[in-house]
């Protein structure tokens, strides 16, 4: 693994999963060490994903306590992850284009993302928000595949603020959205564009990240549930399900 | 041939480990990791009268070897659970021991009566020791008199034997052991979670939105390990022992300070398949031990 | 310039870090360490009337994140303690708080009266919580009624501020908190050890030779910070807040939660420079939070 | 580090100690790994003492968990060490002929001292006591210095039994012993020379291994002492004086 950005690491497993991996942003559940002290999995999404090679990447900010554990792997150390895990952004949705919206660490799925998007011929303009110059990452690699705005908190690189200010510039000439990033950021897109098409990815605490806790839950519009799991009714979903 | 059979008030189990309760769910999402049916049994989520939405998020924190909770007894409601849950695990050769909780005696009453007469409820669990719900719960837990009280009243409606489960906040665990014995239990399961709380550093807010949660894992192993040996000294009740359980030297803990079988609550996220591993490692771990049964080795720390 | 000082009853604290009880002997140790005039204030090991010899080893067991020790309140004696560990803890620039134990009211009262006449004990710590020693200690502990009568008592006969030191082993720490502030207490100190047990796992013998030990360490952290946060709620009396403490973080937490200084244990096994660098690093972390000073700082939690 | 008998690890420490090492047997307090899990510090006495490159040696039995962790350690790794800690052997007690007799991992911290005596020039007969040939180690390296005895329990190597027997076979013409073991041999090795000048290293269940929590405290026949701390007063006392 290597560190992209200040604090951000990229790193890649191999190995074979209990069922392949298909959509993006179905996440994994990692445990950093064989201890009980840090004692639970961490929760974090695949930003890449090699079938072939039964490989895939996630990229993570080290800052607690676990996350700064993984970040001191070496290549050749073994990883207990459980996965996948969750839904994935349903591609199939899109039409002709798409805007990809992400905040921190929830950029990293859209990456894989906007690969599977443009595999199918949809154009995709992303629209990424990071706190600084510093915390940039992948600005490039999405470059490659469109349109690329990057917004940073303290203006330190592209427009200065959040993702939404560049929303508001930009023409609403898409058909879908997908986000993924804070839950603020997550509430704000879906007052900006209530009329789209869009899929949001949440986080939330979790314990078991298989659905069986009842921690990661959520209040949602659907009138035939009293409540959705993030970890496996998620932690994709369309505009206006959660409540939050 | 080492025999793993434990055989209790409603429960013959296979082995004696099972999920704790609010670990596992209803089982749904783990038998998509393997077969339930090698399971000694399943404590399954608290169940109430009405549907409750429990405890706004966060409701989880990590602690050092520990976690707190604060779910809130979420559940679909007796009816969904009797109707849809308890009919889908029926499919698997597992007892189920189903957990009861509310906020009044009438609550646990109705509960009781309903949820044991399902075909595959074996045993009932009252929860009566839940720390993440204001009035109610807690308090059954923690007064030997309400605690007894709740006891008889549960009995009286209960068609299958009725198991009480402690909380560790108290005082004198002995004291409320013996209430519920005298109340008409015929077993008890312990512990519950110790109230505990976790701060943001940053903001100095509590993590978890209830502000307070139920600290479990192996942290609090050797407080549960003390309790079961002091109740166990107090009693003959069965008892189904809990509380930080990890791995086979745990359950091997746990039986010889007096438990007859022991469940597993916390480790189950943290290696969804600890359940039936620990199953397959037993046998050689008590024949290593010298013992032929899990039965033998039951109380052993009692007899030194 | 952020300012580390505290003002208690009958401390003036540089600032509000200071070793425990029973984890930092009476100095000498520590001193061949480090300068112990850095220190907030010193905690010493509890003492009796008589010599103590305390239990049979083993008297310390590792649990998971934690450790269980039963070493029985082992001491030279008052009259040793007076005459010999006080004095020569007098050529340190820092105030001593006494651990005052005993087996009856008049053990406490009769320590408590000699040891405060001492020229460096600036207030007493009367552990009316150990849960290591038979009859008596923890008892004190457990019963309101009981911990206010001998509160009043210690009070009556000190010459120097009387902080009472609460077992967490109860239902209802609270009411034992307004137990001992009726009794004329004028602080509190909290928590001491959890009760728990650990079986050898090949023998299933108890690892400590009197059987259970008390639980001290990172693991019940979760449970001291929410008693605190609880008893704050429900008293004005300065807190000593303790329980797992092993960083900076962990003071900001029970600052927040409402102590106005904080005791380090068993860090101090794990890393003997834990109190001067926990002190060091005090200052840098109370600016990046916005804090001029620790006074600010204490109680946040409360108020958000 | 390498395996150099059934889960016996010899692992080499480099580094500035607070204090200088000289006596053998004295101790180091060891934080095995940066997690409160295991929590407390192993102690481990010193088999090999390095000055001019400020190393040292330490061999030690993987069983538990904390031993286990260190014996996963790389070369590289950095290690948490406290010490020394503790008295040693008095090496000047020692007059012409001495006998050293250890115990399973109370065979290490015997090795430096039969280096330290023979540097006296004082003749060392070597009684050691293993459980199985495999867990045998050192053997070659006491024979350099000197008459060597093996004890295995179960006899697949040297004698069988404990050492014990093999001191019952021994002549008593030497001057001091060194003993460090099990306490049941401690104990076993006094009753058989009641009259000789003997030195033995005991161990105890430990805290904080600086004298300050009163975890391994035993009882002694020292009139004017209440107690003694194996980690401060000892690990090594005179024949006599531990009450066990
Ligand atoms: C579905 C999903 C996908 C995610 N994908 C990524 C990703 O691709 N890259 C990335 O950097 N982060 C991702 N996160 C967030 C990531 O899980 C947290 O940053 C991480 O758990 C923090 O752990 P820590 O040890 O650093 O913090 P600690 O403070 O040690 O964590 C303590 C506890 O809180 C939990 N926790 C803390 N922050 C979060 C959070 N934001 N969300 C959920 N649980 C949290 C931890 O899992 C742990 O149980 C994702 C979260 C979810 C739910
Ligand atoms: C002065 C002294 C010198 C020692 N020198 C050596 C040596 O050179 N080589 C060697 O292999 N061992 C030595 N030991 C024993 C060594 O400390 C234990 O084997 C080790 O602590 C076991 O830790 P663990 O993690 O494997 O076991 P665990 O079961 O994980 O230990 C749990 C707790 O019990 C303590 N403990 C367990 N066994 C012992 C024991 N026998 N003595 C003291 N504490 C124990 C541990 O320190 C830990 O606190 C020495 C002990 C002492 C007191
Ligand atoms: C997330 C979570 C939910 C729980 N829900 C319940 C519950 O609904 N009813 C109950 O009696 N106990 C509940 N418990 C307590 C466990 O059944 C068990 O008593 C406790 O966690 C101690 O065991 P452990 O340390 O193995 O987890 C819950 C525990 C956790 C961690
Ligand atoms: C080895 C040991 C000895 C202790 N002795 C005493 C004592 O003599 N008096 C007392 O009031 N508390 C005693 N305590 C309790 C501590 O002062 C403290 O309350 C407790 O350990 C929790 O803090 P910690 O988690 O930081 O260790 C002792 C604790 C330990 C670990
Ligand atoms: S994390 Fe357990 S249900 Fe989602
Ligand atoms: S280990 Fe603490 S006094 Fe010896």
């Amino acid at each position: 693994q290597e560190e992209i950005a200040r604090n951000i690491f990229e790193i890649t497993v191999e190995g074979e999963l209990k069922k392949e991996m298909s959509a993006p942003v179905q996440f994994v559940h990692i445990r950093v060490a064989d201890s009980f002290e840090p004692l639970l999995r961490r929760p974090n999404s695949v930003a890449a994903i090699d079938q072939e090679n039964s490989r895939f990447t996630m990229i993570y900010r080290a800052e607690g306590r676990g996350t700064t554990l993984l970040s001191e792997k070496r290549i050749g150390d073994g990883l207990d992850v459980l996965g996948p895990l969750g839904n994935g952004f349903p591609v199939e949705e899109a039409e002709k284009k798409a805007y990809l919206i992400g905040g921190g660490i929830g950029v990293p799925p859209l990456y894989e993302l906007a690969k599977q998007l443009n595999s199918r011929g949809i154009e995709t303009v992303h629209i990424l928000g990071f706190e600084s110059k510093e915390a940039v990452f992948y600005e490039e690699k999405f470059r490659e595949f469109g349109e690329t705005h990057i917004a940073t908190v303290d203006g330190s690189h592209g427009t200065e603020g959040f993702v939404t200010h560049i929303l508001n510039e930009l023409p609403k000439d898409f058909d879908t959205y997908f986000s993924c990033g804070p839950t603020p950021m997550l509430e704000a897109i879906q007052w900006i564009y209530p009329e789209k098409k869009g899929f949001l990815s949440y986080e939330q605490r979790m314990g078991c990240g298989i659905g069986a806790c009842f921690a990661c839950v959520c209040r949602t519009t659907r009138s035939e549930m009293d409540y959705i799991k993030v970890c496996s009714d998620g932690p994709v979903f369309p505009a206006g399900v959660v409540i939050s | 041939m080492t025999n793993l059979a434990v055989k209790l008030p409603g429960l013959n189990l296979k082995n004696p480990i099972m999920p704790a309760s609010g670990c596992f769910g209803f089982g749904k999402e783990y038998a998509q990791l393997y077969d339930l049916s090698q399971l000694g049994a399943i404590m399954i989520k608290a169940a109430t009268v009405e549907t409750r939405l429990g405890n706004p998020t966060p409701r989880v924190a990590e602690t050092a070897a520990g976690m707190l909770n604060a779910i809130g007894l979420q559940n679909p409601g007796m009816q969904k659970v009797i109707g849809q849950e308890l009919p889908w695990l029926e499919q698997y050769d597992v007892p189920i021991i189903a957990n009861v909780a509310g906020t009044t005696t009438e609550d646990y009453v109705e509960v009781a009566k309903e949820i044991s007469k399902s075909a595959n409820v074996h045993a009932l669990e009252i929860n009566i020791s839940c720390p993440n719900v204001k009035l109610g719960g807690i308090t059954f837990g923690t007064d030997p008199a309400v605690a007894k009280e709740l006891t008889q009243a549960v009995k009286a409606v209960s068609s299958v034997p009725v198991y009480v489960k402690l909380s560790p906040n108290v005082t004198d665990i002995s004291a409320i052991a013996r209430a519920v014995e005298e109340g008409g239990a015929d077993g008890i399961t312990m512990i519950n979670t110790l109230l505990g709380m976790r701060l943001d550093q940053k903001t100095g807010r509590p993590v978890i939105a209830n502000i307070t949660g139920g600290l479990s894992g192996p942290a609090i192993k050797p407080v549960a390990l003390r309790m079961v040996y002091e109740v166990r000294k107090g009693t003959d009740l069965p008892i189904i022992g809990m509380g930080g359980v990890a791995d086979v030297n745990d359950v091997i803990d746990f039986l010889s300070a007096g438990a007859n079988a022991v469940a597993v609550g916390t480790a189950n996220f943290v290696n969804p398949f600890v359940c039936p591993e620990i199953i397959s490692k037993l046998p050689e771990r008590l024949h290593e031990l010298g013992f032929e049964s899990v039965e033998e080795l039951v109380g052993r720390s009692h007899r030194l």
